[in-house]
């Protein structure tokens, strides 16, 4: 058996693997015996520069921890200094916020459905993917001026009110993307051989997605209606009328579906926030970026990613820059913990099947 | 929550709960007990360890280290806390409470240097060939092991500069 | 094509060639990356000018260095850099690599690619966009064109200088080196 | 989005048919938008290069302090030309650092800085990617009329003209652009008695407004003193007053008296001040001093070794009370000579009550006489000591008597009227005037401001609940007039009535010799084409203001007649008619060092300080070279 | 006249390849939405590959490379296209079952020196694969054969003249139909591209390939394309003796085969190996069972 054991390096310079990220295989045959993920290619030690640079100078920096969803790393930090320094955030920011939230999530689900189409050596869906999320970028520079680090949800609420005629742009993007979605059906989800690629791959018990620290479409993928907009609404999703979309399986097939039907759900939530979105202001001034100290104290905050429970504790020892910061992200137990065990007794060709399924984001789990 | 932190005092001596907020509770352990806290926790809904954070006060000499765990069901999230010694800082694992503590506590051991006893496997995670103190210490000076690193090394001009004289 | 194009091909059909057929070798550095998949797919469509991402350094002639690099990483370039085939270009994203940029005190990254494998253009940005990629392309087109893009010569050249930055950095290396190396010049 | 064709797949496994719809899009027009041929404009508000509007930029630093990443540093520029508030330096910016965030932007005071639209810079060298931002308005080489301009040669040094991005915006920026509210007395309530105008701030208004400071240091060298002022308000902030008040003793050993009523050269350079409400910094320094009472016990000053050495100064004001802290903060001895029965000069006779109590001077100077001061009051020099004799007993002299002597205008009958500082004196230290129901006077400054809301509170006082009116004549129009805003707006507030632009010609005098009114005409021009002084009128608009009392106050000036004549023309003055002294504060006389009112043209307490400060330095390394 | 053949018949089939792999691009591109590389673009890549500086692996790396090339030419002239048929005589079909393993010999020789582990994976997959489409193509040629009771392809083209296409004659319209199916697996295009499959394991044999080695392969794979099509054409179209008309069957039959490469993710080994012997085998067995019964 030794003799016909390989050890194959899967990444960091792979055309299967997005992100920078590298995974070690013992194989035998296409079988994988073991696999042991090696990250820190990204790691740039994020927590430690926090504690370097003070509470506005931060705001600019953790974006940076996930470079496809920069909302929600954004958004934690927001709230923990928020709930450290006691700021309440005008209504209409909380809006805001849900609306750049969810366009987030549907762009880092576009992202994931390129990311995973392209895997499967489907270029069609993935380069449509990746080809409609652009138009998303384009709303995103409107709103905040750029297209990846949108540097938006500051503490005190957001940076900037939407720009003139937002709301209609955005509204005709959710049209064209639910009119898209029947060719991603017809095409994608409803294609043969996406169920035979996925169905069955990379299958994860309920009770052991718990038991391993998985959140997100992974619990979600086995059915577990676990999502913190419900569980504990943060911005404005208290007054948002949505769905926890579940599917039983447990399998990459699963977690896709749970995607793509949270896609229709956050289109819907879109068209809630343009809705009810009140008027007001958007903003809270904080302190003075030089001045500002934050008594002394901690918390933890959580936000639903588009993979999962995105978490931030932050620890102020009542000086101008945070005294400890530790990011709790989905991707480091589904990429550390639960990518090797699913590993285990898979195809190879199913590595970047099941790591992207499981939705890893190599710079989240870096740092 | 009040319940719950009555239970915990009840049944574990030097152990208190304090509320931080909405749907979060502190409790702060001392050394022996954490781990009894946490498998008593475990059993009573907490099922999900969420991660393991680790605050170094350097001041007082001593690690903190944070458990986050919390339900599936309630929105109940919890911190356990203890404090442990600074100086060759060491502490039984987690793992057969949580099966996925040890990655956490890997983390912490590369970052910080904590010794974690019972856990197999405390290789380095993120980083290559790293000879300083662990880099996540509040003695660890950045700034300046970043000078020394990396602005020693000459730029190309500094090279042909350097070849032509 | 029109004639002046014809007439560059069948005079230098060597670097027409390259200029039309960069062959980007997929490799995400950093988070840069994040604007290289939107260039190559339906909406930019790099591929309009020949560029493809490839699955191997060996196959490649263009390697897109998409922002930070990380001591670990830089292996990882260095690595894929020495298995490219020649003549090959390298084009640094982003602020990161140029001066370190939003990581200038990281104690991981490093702060000047150059040091260590030679660059041939770089791209502001934080991060670069697509537009700027293309353009970014047709300024190494230019630079072809004019016998400028010599990052590959530079590193073959001097490679006792890249190689003594690389060893000092990483210590010792676990590759022996691409080149001979001359003796006494060992230590940068 | 909510139906069911949408929402729900069709199949559980999937259908191996379906997928080849997608061929129909081999027959439909590609979505790709063929870039470089087909442009896309970035959106309004895209985060690109830097610019930068050079006239506005005042070089405060704040966004090389911001800046996440040290991109951003401050470069001299030879070119401009430096002065107070607006240093020569502006922001160079380096692309290989720079995360694009607009942090800086949000952070600038002027608002001068703002991204463009730009982004492409592409080049081999890394050193191309530091650029100095400037503004295509005055950097014509680098910006491009919008029809030359390519994007394939984009870079930061050919880029299109005005083509703005991200710009601050007062609503979202870092720095809160509204100062704390002052309390204050309303105006019905404070002109019935002299009671103090401006409550102050207390302990959260103070760290509120304290932490609007942005650390740019900008008002420092404004201050004629260059008092530590970040460091003093960071102090406040961080609700130390003690600390606070030891940086504000440094420079200023009068701040009760100058958190009240200092002419702030200071607040006119904030750079907060520039689109929004400048710092209250004289209000904090005010605070500072209130909530810090017992200078001694919270300074705890340490004296150095005596010297011996003995200086006299000459007047108690400002000047002559920073002189003597300072050189007491040396070691040296001095005894202070004022003819007023107490410390303060000007502050103790001009200020009125309600706006600088004599309490507040009063904790000034017993601070600096518990430091070993030595006071002479209600000495006359010239009088009751002579100058000679100051000369030969000590080692130095300073004069530091300001202006003692109100100027009159000298018209017909200006023997009838008061003088300003007469009545203010009387006013201050005396039992106070008797006044009339209607007052009339006479300039356009702060001192006449002072005169008539002090006057206008006697009426109060003397004739409650009667009409009373008094008027004060300029020949100066509103927008010159040399009066602060504030004060202008509080006396109109209190009722005084204006008469800008007339310029008195007689006092009419009734046939028992009583006042009767005052006769002007109107203003044509105060200035010369040379800006100087030379007023001229259109003669045949006259008006009489009716009143039956005239208080003059035109202006002061100093009293020289101490000096004995043969010194009096050793001594040079200025063009200007002030004092000519050294850079060490002396005067042409040897060992007689000078300032104050009598060398500066502000005119103001903060100057003084400044002068003192200069000649306190001079007499020392003077004291110390002797040796 | 049959000398000049030997020359203009690879000339021409590496013409229409190279055509049809800068038109598979575009059309692929069309269906992503997106305009994609010009038609020369496969040519500019030749040029490039050509002039860049190669490493080489050893002698046997250099040898697998050309034995591949050379056996694909080698088959290009037991291929009747347009009138020409070089070696019409040899043997035929038959020969043409046989020389088609030497391709992936061929690469299976040089990969094994490239010491790369993705290599040696690539090239089980590519055997496990040929095993798969081995099976039903040797079917599809049987029936071919026996129904035209000939091992010459030149004679099969000639019985289906003026318009007898097997293709819609009834007992081959299955192993037509399998044929199909099997040209993507041939082709090594999706859904059968696990051999090369660059998101698996960083494009498999080709891996070490750089510089003129990736451009010998390259010009391999454009005359496999040829050669796949080809055959089609002659067994089941009628193949032609006229060039352009021969060139516009090929074209049809090729852009048919990319619609299901556009449409399709990639199959696991099993899966393919399993889908390949159970649909198109079943049918060309179902063919040889029919033409063997009448």
């Amino acid at each position: 058996m030794a003799e016909r054991e390989l050890e194959l390096i899967f990444g960091p310079q792979h055309l299967g693997m997005v992100g920078n990220l590298s995974i070690s295989l013992n194989v035998e045959g296409d079988t994988i015996l073991s696999a042991r993920v090696n990250p820190g290619y990204l790691h740039r030690g994020f927590e430690k520069l926090m504690e370097y640079r003070n509470w506005i100078q931060n705001f600019p920096l953790v974006c940076r921890i996930n470079m496809i969803e920069s909302e929600p790393v954004e958004m934690v930090y927001a709230m923990a200094v928020e709930s450290l320094a006691g700021i309440e955030v005008p209504e209409r920011a909380h809006y805001i916020r849900t609306m750049i939230q969810e366009m987030s999530r549907l762009s880092c689900h576009l992202t994931a459905a390129w990311a995973y189409t392209s895997i499967l050596g489907f270029d069609t869906p993935a380069q449509w993917a990746m080809g409609d999320r652009d138009y998303l970028l384009d709303l995103f520079e409107e709103l905040t001026g750029a297209r990846v680090y949108h540097i938006y949800n500051m503490p005190g609420g957001v940076r900037r009110d939407l720009p003139e005629g937002f709301e209609d742009k955005l509204l005709a993007f959710l049209d064209a993307v639910a009119g898209r979605l029947p060719d991603y059906n017809s095409t994608f989800f409803e294609n043969r051989l996406f169920f035979e690629r996925a169905s069955g791959i990379g299958k994860i018990s309920a009770q052991d997605a718990v038991a391993l620290g998985g959140t997100g479409q992974v619990l979600r993928g086995c059915g577990i209606k676990h999502d913190i907009r419900k569980l504990e609404p943060y911005a404005a999703y208290g007054d948002m009328d949505f769905e926890i979309p579940t599917r039983e399986g447990g399998d990459a097939f699963s977690r896709v579906l749970v995607i793509r039907d949270e896609m229709v759900q956050s289109v819907s939530i879109l068209k809630q926030c343009i809705e009810k979105m009140p008027s007001g202001k958007v903003y809270e001034k904080t302190p003075n970026p030089f001045k500002w100290k934050i008594p002394k104290g901690e918390t933890y905050v959580r936000v639903e990613s588009a993979r999962g429970e995105f978490g931030l504790y932050l620890v102020s020892n009542g000086g101008n820059r945070p005294y400890r910061a530790h990011f709790k992200t989905p991707s480091f137990v589904h990429g550390l913990v639960i990518l090797e065990k699913l590993l285990q007794g898979a195809n190879i060709a199913d590595v970047g099947n099941i790591m992207l399924s499981l939705y890893v984001i190599a710079p989240e789990i870096d740092r | 929550m009040d319940k719950l932190v009555g239970l915990l005092k009840g049944i574990f001596k030097d152990t208190d709960g304090e509320s931080l907020g909405k749907n979060r509770l502190r409790v702060t352990a001392p050394r022996g007990s954490v781990l009894a806290v946490l498998d008593y926790l475990k059993a009573s809904g907490f099922y999900q360890l969420k991660s393991i954070s680790c605050v170094d006060w350097m001041d007082e000499n001593e690690f903190e280290l944070v458990y986050h765990v919390a339900s599936m069901e309630s929105p109940l999230h919890l911190m356990v806390k203890t404090r442990i010694a600074r100086d060759n800082a060491t502490f039984p694992t987690a793992i057969p409470i949580f099966k996925n503590a040890g990655i956490f506590e890997r983390e912490i051991h590369e970052l910080f240097g904590v010794e974690f006893e019972g856990n197999p496997d405390l290789a380095p995670l993120f980083l290559e060939n790293w000879k300083e103190i662990p880099p996540f210490r509040k003695d660890f000076n950045m700034r300046e092991y970043v000078k020394e690193t990396y602005d020693s090394i000459p730029s190309f001009e500094e090279y042909q500069w350097q070849k032509e004289n | 094509m029109d004639r002046n194009n014809l007439i560059k091909w069948l005079k230098e059909p060597k670097k027409m060639g390259n200029k039309y057929s960069l062959w980007a070798v997929y490799f995400s550095t950093a988070c840069g990356v994040i604007e290289v998949p939107p260039v190559l797919t339906s909406r930019w469509d790099a591929e309009r000018f020949g560029i493809i991402p490839v699955a191997t350094p060996r196959q490649a002639n263009l390697f897109l260095i998409t922002g930070y690099v990380t001591t670990k990483t830089l292996k990882a370039i260095i690595r894929t850099y020495e298995q490219m085939a020649e003549p090959k270009y390298t084009i640094g994203f982003g602020s990161c690599p140029i001066n370190g940029g939003m990581y200038w005190d990281s104690y991981n990254t490093i702060k000047h690619l150059d040091k260590y494998i030679p660059v041939d253009g770089w791209i502001a940005g934080c991060m670069p966009r697509p537009e700027a990629i293309f353009i970014g392309v047709t300024k190494l087109w230019g630079m072809i064109d004019k016998g400028l893009a010599t990052g590959y010569i530079r590193y073959r050249e001097n490679y006792d200088y890249y190689r003594g930055n690389q060893e000092k950095l990483f210590g010792s290396m676990e590759w022996p080196p691409l080149y001979t190396l001359k003796e006494g010049t060992n230590d940068g | 989005m909510t139906n069911n064709k949408t929402t729900t797949l069709k199949e559980a496994k999937g259908s191996i048919l379906t997928p080849f719809k997608a061929i129909k899009y081999l027959f439909q027009k590609p979505h790709t938008l063929r870039y470089p041929f087909e442009a896309k404009e970035p959106s309004l508000r895209y985060r690109g290069f830097h610019l930068n509007d050079w006239e506005k930029c005042t070089g405060c630093g704040n966004c090389a302090d911001i800046c996440p990443n040290q991109a951003i540093t401050m470069v001299k520029i030879e070119e401009i030309e430096a002065k107070p508030g607006r240093r020569n330096e502006r922001p160079e910016i380096d692309y290989g650092r720079c995360c694009f965030c607009g942090l800086c932007v949000d952070i600038c005071p002027p608002g001068s800085l703002r991204l463009s639209r730009d982004y492409i810079h592409i080049d081999h060298a890394t050193n191309s990617f530091k650029y100095i931002a400037r503004d295509e308005k005055t950097e014509a080489q680098s910006f491009v009329p919008a029809d030359t301009y390519s994007v394939l040669n984009a870079s930061l040094a050919h880029r299109k003209a005005d083509y703005e991005g991200f710009v601050s915006d007062l609503n979202h920026c870092l720095f809160e652009t509204e100062r704390v509210h002052m309390p204050e007395v309303e105006a019905g309530e404070r002109k019935l008695s002299f009671m103090e105008q401006v409550i102050g701030y207390n302990r959260e208004e103070a760290r509120k407004e304290a932490e609007r400071c942005l650390e740019c240091k900008l008002c420092e060298e404004a201050c004629p003193a260059h008092m530590k002022i970040s460091d003093y308000i960071d102090a406040i902030y961080e609700d130390k007053p003690d600390e606070s008040m030891r940086k504000i003793l440094e420079d200023n050993p009068l701040p009760s008296i100058c958190g009240r009523i200092c002419t702030r050269h200071c607040e006119k350079v904030c750079s907060v001040g520039i689109r929004g409400e400048a710092l209250a910094i004289r209000w904090l320094k005010r605070y500072a001093a209130d909530a810090v009472r017992d200078y001694k016990k919270a300074v705890e000053q340490a004296m150095p070794e005596p010297t011996g050495k003995k200086v006299a100064v000459i007047g108690a004001g400002p000047a002559g009370l920073s002189l003597a802290y300072f050189l007491r903060l040396r070691g040296h001895n001095i005894t202070v000579y004022d003819a007023l029965p107490a410390g303060g000069g000007t502050m103790l006779i001009g200020p009125p009550l309600y706006r600088l109590p004599r309490e507040a001077i009063e904790r000034d100077v017993s601070y600096i006489e518990s430091l070993g001061v030595e006071f002479r009051f209600n000495t006359k020099v010239g009088e009751d000591v002579m100058f000679e004799d100051l000369l030969n007993e000590y080692d130095a002299v300073f004069i530091g008597i300001g202006t003692s002597k109100s100027r009159s205008t000298g018209i017909k009958n200006s023997d009838k009227c008061v003088l300003a500082l007469d009545f203010l004196r009387q006013n201050k230290l005396g039992k106070g005037t008797k006044v009339s129901r209607r007052i009339i006077v006479i300039g356009g400054g702060n001192v006449a401001m002072d005169v008539a809301r002090v006057a206008l509170r006697q009426q109060n006082i003397q004739y409650p609940g009667e009409e009373t009116e008094i008027k004060t004549v300029s020949l100066e129009d509103w927008d010159i007039m040399p009066a602060s805003d504030d004060e202008i707006q509080e006396a109109k507030e209190e009722g005084v009535q204006f008469n800008p632009a007339w310029g008195p010609e007689e006092v009419v005098l009734d046939d028992e010799g009583n006042i009767k009114g005052l006769l002007c005409k109107k203003v044509k021009s105060v200035f010369d084409e040379n800006g100087r002084f030379a007023p001229t009128f259109y003669e045949d608009q006259k008006m009489l203001l009716e009143g039956d009392m005239v208080i003059e106050a035109i202006g002061q000036a100093p009293d020289f007649s101490f000096i004995p004549e043969g010194l009096f023309k050793e001594l040079k003055f200025t063009p200007r008619r002030k004092v000519d002294v050294d850079e060490n504060g002396m005067t042409s006389i040897p060992k007689v060092f000078a300032g104050g009112d009598i060398v500066n043209t502000n005119l103001d307490a903060i100057t003084a300080i400044a002068d003192a400060k200069r000649a306190a330095q001079g007499i020392d390394n003077f004291l110390r070279k002797e040796d | 006249m049959k000398l000049a053949e030997f020359i203009i018949s690879p000339i021409l089939a590496f013409i229409i390849g190279i055509f049809l792999m800068g038109l598979s691009r575009r059309i692929m591109a069309r269906i992503h939405r997106r305009y994609g590389p010009p038609l020369m673009q496969p040519v500019i890549d030749l040029v490039k590959l050509f002039s860049q500086r190669t490493v080489s692996h050893g002698p046997i790396f250099d040898i697998g490379v050309i034995l591949s090339l050379a056996g694909t030419i080698a088959l290009i002239l037991f291929i009747p296209f347009g009138g020409m048929c070089p070696l019409e005589a040899s043997g035929g079909l038959l020969v043409i079952l046989y020389i088609m393993l030497f391709a992936p010999l061929g690469l299976a020789l040089s990969g094994g020196e490239g010491a790369n582990p993705n290599i040696s994976i690539g090239i089980s997959r590519k055997f496990i694969l040929s095993l798969g489409y081995e099976v039903p193509f040797i079917l599809i040629v049987l029936a071919v054969m026996t129904y035209y009771h000939t091992i010459s392809a030149v004679d099969v083209v000639k019985a289906q003249s003026s318009f007898h296409w097997a293709l819609f004659s009834l007992p081959l319209f299955l192993p037509g139909l399998a044929y199909i199916l099997i040209i993507p697996a041939m082709l090594g295009i999706r859904p059968f591209d696990l051999a090369s499959a660059p998101q698996e394991i960083s494009s498999g044999p080709m891996a070490e390939y750089g510089g003129k080695y990736l451009a010998l392969a390259e010009i391999e794979h454009a005359f496999s394309i040829f050669i796949t099509i080809a055959l089609f054409v002659d067994m089941f179209l009628g193949g032609s003796g006229n060039v352009v008309y021969f060139f516009l069957k090929v074209l049809v039959v090729f852009i048919i085969g990319l619609l299901i490469n556009a449409v399709f993710p990639r199959f696991r080994t099993e899966q393919a190996v399993k889908f390949l012997w159970k649909w198109p085998s079943v049918m060309a067995l179902a063919g040889l069972v029919i033409v063997l019964a009448i």
